[in-house]
């Protein structure tokens, strides 16, 4: 079922729409899913007709459609970031205790979530930077991470100080356990899994030169090819 | 609880809240926000609350003025932060107000569970991290949850879209959000809504929240703000 | 507040129309009320117009009419009692995770319930003869005992046998602990709460004439005049 | 769940249930029975069922049919008892069908914990009564628990009023009760409706089931069936 680790080595890491449109092509048909605050919201905008993807937001609503504009803007119909949005089709709305319930219940069927520091073993680390100064606030990022049946991260793999965020164990403060199934990043795709961290692709890099970045900051996570 | 009385105003609707009470505040960010029982909270006078609620106040508006106002001890959200909520920022980084931070879902199914009367619930959100620390832990059958216990306030302060002189209420889109499960969970639910139409004039299936969780009712006027964003 | 014991005694004891009538004027202006199945189902023709009660039926009703009478009928709408009945303006549906949230919850005032026996301390039994081939069927019962502010309790005092169903412990199965606030017999009504057993009002017995009786099927139980 | 299906017939529709399956059949009395996915049951012949639902038949139609055929190794139910429940009392007393009695909420918040993925919960219902003996109970701010958990389904087979080509559902009046906490608690949800409307065809606000529970829709022809008592 599964092809061999791909390795895009004719150009350079993905920018952020690419990866957008990346993750949004692997969204299957017909899925519910749930794009967290930040850059997941760009998914939605590179989602086909044809998939037939129903977009949850955890304020009290299925089937969510684009960023409203305009005479659209209603400020009783926002997302979960508070930017106003607009109906589709076949869209209902619900309150908030149906709304985790749903989410909760592990009726999503993806959620694709912005991260800090992504485990070896899918812990996730997005809420809170641990820095003693910074305004605690979670939102339903712990509620999505343990929600969905399978938990995206879509995230850059190197942060601006040069350090790997997927990582042998989280230091910064945790979302959830071993919940991320597979973490989408600039450079790489990676499966997280009974079988470890297996690579699906790679951009811009090859997979010696990304075990060799990664390692080069610390990491000790064996990263696999697949076969 | 008996019947559901229609207010004029709403410094009527609020004139008995306590000093010490804990309330329950609708909304989600702006959306379904009540603006204005708070504004009324804000001229009555009430102190040393306790605010239950997603947020903690969008520009100076609203839970925003009320906080400003300094009447909060405490507020227990989910997300304090906001593009806008400078005026919680300071007092948070001043020592000057207590925080509490839940995860969105389990605010909402503590909530409930006060209105639903549950005694306790095994959650399966926030295991493992900072917010279930000093929590009660279980695992049923190979999985991990958390006990979280209800939330229930001695008012609800809510924004529905429109009643019934009964007091069934309908809500609009995403302003719904919290008001149907904190209507449940107080003592005393206070309403306001942009329209109060004879009973009958709510088509029974489509009722949102049924009478019996609603205390009193004001009509005000629409108004749209800014909405913020979040961070 | 309260006033002395009455004794009627320029009658012999209420028939069970009568007694529902009792009830439904002892049950305060504008309440939301539950009335079991059974008996207790009599009290709503003896609501008037004025008190505005508004009653519940646990398969997802509030706001409950009357008893649905030939085109009136419609199969998808009864009370707990798969009976037939109406709609009130102002009514609202609802499923039965929400009806018994409500229940639960303590958001109704009054439930009135039929007994099998009622203990001095409150404790109810009605649901179970705890004969062996009796097939077990709890319903709402023992939703109901626990979730009124009030439960009262409507039955006759003695059982055919003789026996009386104000007992000192119950020996039928429990529905409920310490959930009963009023007992409505057909020979005399009785609060139970912190002071004990007292006697509001008897019909067609003198109070001690009622504690003879009482007393000649084995009960020990102290019944209290009303002061 | 992927998106839901719109099949022709019942018999398509209930066509993979197995043997030993747990099956989660609305309605209350005949109110809500979803009586086509149960006759399509019965000729499909799968056994061994446990049937989870507030009654256990009337007559000889819907759930009963499916008891009288033998199909059912086990019922979960409130109240078995009906003025025309004979089916079921004439297997009880031979011994040939197993009951479970659980409280009418209980019933209900358990299938609504399987939905909103609750491990257990604290419930105040039937403390102290033969139906808690077991059951681990706690004393929570002075007032005593059990512990309940969730009750989830293989299946649910559910009757609603309206569907939308999306699966969005509403129900008519007390034939909601079930449906919608059943709908959220199986793998697998079957719903029978009287109408399918087009995508749009139901006004977002009154959503009582959202397509997200529903995986297979038969539009059925309505019929009324009596009423019988409870006994």
């Amino acid at each position: 079922m599964t092809s061999p680790t791909v390795e895009h080595l004719d150009r350079g890491p993905l920018h952020m729409d690419e990866l957008a449109r990346l993750i949004a092509r692997d969204i299957p048909t017909g899925s519910f899913v749930n794009l967290g605050i930040g850059q997941p919201t760009k998914i939605a905008d590179h989602l086909t007709q044809e998939q037939g993807v129903v977009l949850h937001t955890e304020n009290g609503m299925l089937g969510m459609g684009r960023k409203a504009e305009g005479d659209d803007i209603d400020p009783d119909l926002t997302n979960a970031g508070k930017v106003p949005v607009t109906e589709t089709p076949g869209c209902s709305y619900f309150h908030h205790g149906d709304s985790f319930a749903m989410m909760r219940g592990g009726h999503l069927d993806v959620c694709v979530l912005g991260a800090f520091q992504v485990s070896a073993t899918g812990d996730l680390a997005n809420w809170h930077t641990g820095q003693p100064d910074d305004i605690p606030a979670v939102g339903g990022a712990m509620d999505l991470a343990i929600g969905a049946k399978d938990v995206y991260v879509m995230m850059t793999l190197f942060a601006k100080d040069g350090s790997a965020k997927l990582v042998d164990r989280c230091t910064m403060p945790l979302t959830g356990l071993a919940c991320v199934s597979r973490v989408y990043t600039d450079v790489a795709v990676f499966d997280l899994g009974p079988d470890g961290v297996v690579v699906r692709q790679t951009f811009g890099i090859t997979l010696d030169g990304l075990r060799d970045r990664l390692r080069s900051t610390g990491g000790h996570t064996v990263v696999l090819a697949r076969t | 609880m008996s019947r559901t009385r229609i207010l004029d105003t709403s410094d009527e609707a609020v004139a008995d809240i306590q000093d010490g009470a804990t309330v329950l505040v609708g909304g989600f960010g702006l959306a379904g926000m009540p603006f204005d029982l708070l504004e009324a909270l804000v001229r009555q006078g009430a102190s040393d609350l306790t605010i239950v609620s997603n947020n903690a106040g969008n520009g100076e508006v609203g839970l925003a003025a009320l906080l400003k106002a300094r009447r909060v001890r405490k507020v227990i959200c989910s997300f304090p932060r906001q593009s806008d909520s400078y005026v919680f920022d300071a007092l948070y980084r001043a020592g000057q107000i207590e925080l509490e931070v839940v995860p969105q879902g389990n605010l909402a199914e503590r909530i409930r569970a006060a209105g639903a009367g549950i005694g306790a619930f095994y959650c399966p959100t926030g295991v493992g991290t900072p917010l279930a620390e000093g929590k009660e832990t279980r695992t049923i059958e190979g999985r991990h949850y958390v006990l979280e216990h209800p939330i229930s306030g001695d008012y609800s302060l809510i924004s529905a879209h429109r009643a019934d002189e009964m007091g069934n209420l309908v809500y609009r889109k995403t302003a719904r959000n919290f008001g149907p499960i904190m209507a449940s969970a107080a003592t005393t639910t206070i309403v306001q809504v942009s329209d109060v139409v004879a009973t009958g004039g709510i088509d029974p299936e489509t009722v949102v929240t049924p009478s019996i969780y609603v205390d009193r009712i004001v009509r005000v006027e629409a108004r749209h703000h800014i909405v913020g964003g979040a961070r």
